[in-house]
């Protein structure tokens, strides 16, 4: 039975990383999933600079998912560099680098700090929606995307890969900006904004009020939205929103994506990422599937 | 630090108070390992909610394998686990966070409201001289527990038990003295005890609280704010869930 | 204990109302639903003309969800008029009647055809996901949804309640064009357009490959909007996405909806909107509150 | 036509062939008014789920208050309705649908594959004379329970009982005569035995599944294409949980 899949160029031993924001750099998880048993680890955001993030609360449950506004807090690159990669290393896992920025120049920052690093792939998270610079500026408006990817493109050395907003009108004129720009893959979906308001104190329930929504409760939408990418551009996709199974996981590489992001399921199961790809094993056997590569897009 | 997670079986329930329950569960790996101070993950069976529900842990007992949790009944999910009964299940994860840092000295054991039950299995072990002081609005769930292992004063906000007003017109009235405060309780009166060991040169211990998605340190959804910087992230944050929930006071910044 | 609202000039016994589509004309559910104890009976989509709406399957459920592709088959106007308009009047319910079409000129035909009939409110449906003309086409361009505005509010006698799509960048610019053309006020969300797939049969679940994702999954999105739409208009809003019980409507109404629809729920519970209402009211007895207008838009 | 929603209580459940389940429920006004061809809603008690599970009655009991169904587990629904035991509760919404319009002629029973259930109580209470005819893929559950009533045929695809293949072989077969069909099972199943009635000069009174949101005829999510207007919608759509799920098979286009 073959797992492996190629994106951008790069070998993963199998489709299944890890959602950005929900593993932290692996360690936390450790106990529950063997790292270099995934196809790639994908780290937190990271910036320039160490980010303090937004105050708490920061996280909020809802009806079949969650918000969060955790505002990418992180340790900046250098430690990040410094700590995490020779963790991640040492543990036998590959690497996708989940960047972020509030300017131009912050991005390309640490895309040039990692040039010389052993990281696979760059995810560029433009999608943020709980930042108040940068992030879902550039996620929202076609000609931005197309500017930064461009710009991150010409500084660095591993594929980029531009991770899109779902909050657009229109998913595939971002698709295709990322792709004009240079963009070597594409990772959808960044989480969905919502509210949630505590109404026997009056309050929202996030010091930010709005949060990003993520869970099986996003899946539909995360599962139409690689479909219309991989008809609208010829990027492979990382595909993710709400994959808690072996069969969310199927589905969304029946819908186009090339390799799929485990997050929020995290938190329900720490050992989420090993049941997806068990799942994933146990479905391949059940249709004598005998390359994981044949069920990518095959439903039209 | 090591933890489980598994399936518990619920081998004793029961309604202690006005929306106040006590579970047994039988968790033998978690029991184990368990140390007063930590919780537990508890899982919803119900899966329109996936988050975990952080409960500290209130009885360990490693001999039948089990970890006593009480709890009140807040939301959709500890109304959930409120309605279970003996031989029901649920995924669990634990033991999570650092817990006390027992020390051979003079202690005050302090818990307001649904901060007493992490008390219980602290008052217990703390090997040392030590008073319980706990706060209640009115009805003193648990007191009888804690009279069992050392001298108990009470607050009540009416003032129908013991002292009029909170924990701190409690150590006042009674004199109580010490050089730990060990305490877990809400914001206002961790705030109060900081304030008041930091006036006092004492030591305080105090168990924090807030919203958690994976309850290991991953998210970065739990975090305080921290006089120093923190050894994770870089910055003036820490993390309850992994790095705590237990803190010297004078390392939290109260906002 | 004051339930009654206001909204576009027009006084309703309390705020809560149907969602379109999901309640037909009301008759289905008046054994377990007093039809006169709502606020309004919001009726299933009418054209100008019968539709035969969309190939089966139309429905699929997902995680605190479901996708629906009906494609607004309804009876037309004229059967319309004729039979559910007068059992509703039977039955004492106020009614507000959602108005479909495929061109400005449909739209307008229905809402000329209903100026002397006992109607409430029109609620114009310019966001439907699931129809390849018309609908949506307008509810994505604020400039489309203007004009269309313009027109319809240039022959309505009823005040007019332009229904707002979730599927767009920035929902404050739909509001602000519905605003402009004279809309007397809002009514969101509709749909967010989402995908399932089996994987047994490698098949989309729904005949039309996409539908439009509702039920409580999708409330932390429509109390964002709502929210956001409150802050940037001035129009009076009825709120809907995933209203199941009385607290999800006091959020609703919290983030600023005067009135609330109930959609999904009814088909989880057919009592739903007597539910919802019985826990308005608890709520208000709990926090001692007179006047459920108070709550309207209480926090900021 | 009344319909009643409320708390149903797991009478009796049993496993009755690989995957198929047998459950008894105490639903008393369900039972008092419930036909043959009706079916009922089950809600699924874990909240991620939302939208009732039709399935189709399979024993009517007015004197116990119970309704029998019979079902095959085919997904996250059906898999929790398998692993309720007695006194375990859920919400229930019924009877819905027309049901069979029995008729005092000879009459041919059909039921292919999981569309045999509904055709037990019809079997039972239809006063004609009348011939069951049962399709199964191999293992024959219910069989003997129809053998109680009447005489009944079987088919198997593998032929390892009665005729191999189809019910329409096992009619063939037999040589089963009669002026009235009643159906339930695979869409291709009915399409043939439409066109066999037809053939025959027969009526086929068929059972339709489609997937459904309501159950009660207000959503249209479940239409079936028909050769008439709809006096709903005015179009050639009919909805088959309120004016279904059983047809005449003359009047729906087969697709
Ligand atoms: C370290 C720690 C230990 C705790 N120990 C106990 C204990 O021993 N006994 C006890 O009764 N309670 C304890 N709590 C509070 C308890 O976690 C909440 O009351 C509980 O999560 C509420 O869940 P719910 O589903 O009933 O409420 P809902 O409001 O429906 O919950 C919605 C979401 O918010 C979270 N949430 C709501 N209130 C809190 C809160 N106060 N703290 C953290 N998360 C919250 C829930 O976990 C859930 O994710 C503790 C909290 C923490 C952080
Ligand atoms: C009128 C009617 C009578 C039925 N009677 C029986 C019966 O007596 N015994 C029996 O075993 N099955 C019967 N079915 C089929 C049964 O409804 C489905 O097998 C069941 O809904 C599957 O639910 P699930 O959660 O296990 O599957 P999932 O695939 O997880 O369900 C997902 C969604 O799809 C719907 N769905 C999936 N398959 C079907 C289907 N075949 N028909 C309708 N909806 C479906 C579910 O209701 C649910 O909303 C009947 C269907 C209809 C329409
Ligand atoms: C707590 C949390 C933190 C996140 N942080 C990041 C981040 O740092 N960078 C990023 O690109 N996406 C981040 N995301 C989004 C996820 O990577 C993912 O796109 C989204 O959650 C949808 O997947 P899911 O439904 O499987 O969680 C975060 C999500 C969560 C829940
Ligand atoms: C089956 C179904 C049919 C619908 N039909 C219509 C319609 O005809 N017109 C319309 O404006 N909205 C229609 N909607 C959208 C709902 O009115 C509502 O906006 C949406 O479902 C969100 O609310 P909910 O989550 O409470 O269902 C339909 C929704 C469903 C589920
Ligand atoms: S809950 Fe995730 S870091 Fe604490
Ligand atoms: S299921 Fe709603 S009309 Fe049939």
């Amino acid at each position: 039975m073959n797992l492996e899949v190629t994106l951008a160029g790069k070998k993963f031993k199998n489709p299944v990383t890890t959602a950005s924001g929900t593993f932290g750099s692996g360690a936390e998880y450790e106990q529950f999933v063997d790292l270099a048993a995934l196809g790639a680890v994908t780290t937190k955001g990271v910036a320039n600079v160490p980010w303090e993030g937004n105050p708490t609360p920061r996280v909020a449950e809802t009806y079949g998912g969650m918000l969060n506004a955790v505002g990418l807090q992180n340790p900046g690159i250098d430690l990040f560099c410094k700590r995490d990669i020779p963790h991640l290393k040492e543990k036998g896992a590959s690497i996708i680098v989940n960047v972020c920025g509030r300017s131009t120049s912050d991005y390309v920052e640490v895309v040039e700090r990692l040039a010389d690093e052993p990281v696979d792939l760059l995810e560029i998270n433009v999608s943020c929606p709980n930042v108040k610079e940068g992030g879902i500026a550039f996620g929202q408006n076609p000609d931005a995307l197309y500017e930064i990817t461009k710009a991150i493109k010409a500084k660095a050395k591993q594929p980029i890969v531009m991770k899109l907003s779902p909050n657009v009108t229109d998913i595939t004129e971002m698709a295709r900006a990322a792709e004009a720009g240079g963009s070597d893959a594409l990772s959808l979906i960044n989480t969905l904004t919502g509210m949630k308001i505590d109404i026997h104190r009056r309050k929202f329930v996030l010091a930010n009020k709005t949060g990003g929504m993520s869970g099986p409760a996003i899946k539909p939408v995360a599962v139409r939205m690689v479909y219309q990418v991989s008809h609208a551009c010829k990027l492979p996709i990382i595909g993710m929103g709400g994959i808690l199974t072996g069969e969310d996981a199927i589905e969304m590489m029946m819908a186009g994506a090339t390799m799929v992001s485990v997050g929020t399921a995290n938190f329900h199961n720490p050992r989420a990422t090993m049941d997806v790809l068990d799942g994933i094993k146990a479905y391949m056997e059940r249709y004598h599937i005998e390359d994981i590569n044949e069920i990518i897009g095959c439903i039209d | 630090m090591e933890m489980i997670k598994e399936t518990a079986k619920v081998v004793r329930q029961q309604q202690i108070d006005e929306g106040i329950f006590d579970m047994e569960l039988s968790f033998p790996k978690g029991a184990a390992l368990a140390k007063p101070g930590q919780f537990i993950a508890m899982y919803c069976n119900d899966k329109s909610k996936l988050l975990p529900r952080p409960i500290s842990i209130c009885g360990i007992n490693p001999t039948e394998g089990t970890l006593r949790v009480v709890y009140r009944v807040a939301g959709e999910g500890t109304k959930e686990f409120s309605e279970m009964k003996a031989g029901d299940t649920l995924e669990v994860m634990g033991p999570l966070g650092n817990g006390f840092t027992m020390k051979n000295e003079k202690a005050i054991i302090i818990g307001g409201g649904i901060g007493i039950p992490p008390m219980l299995e602290l008052a217990k072990q703390l090997d040392a001289e030590k008073t319980v002081v706990l706060g209640y609005r009115t009805s003193t769930f648990l007191k009888e527990e804690f009279e069992e292992v050392c001298d108990v004063k009470i607050a009540t906000e009416d003032g129908s038990q013991g002292a009029k007003g909170t924990v701190i017109d409690a150590i006042e009235k009674y004199g109580v003295e010490g050089k730990v405060i060990y305490a877990c309780g809400p914001m206002p009166m961790l705030k109060a005890l900081a304030a008041y060991a930091e006036e006092h040169g004492m030591e305080a211990q105090i168990s924090l609280e807030e919203r958690m998605a994976c309850g290991i340190g991953a998210c970065l959804g739990c975090i305080c704010k921290s006089k120093t910087k923190d050894h994770h992230t870089n910055v003036n944050n820490t993390r309850i869930c992994k790095d705590g929930p237990v803190f010297d006071a004078k390392e939290v910044v109260f906002s």
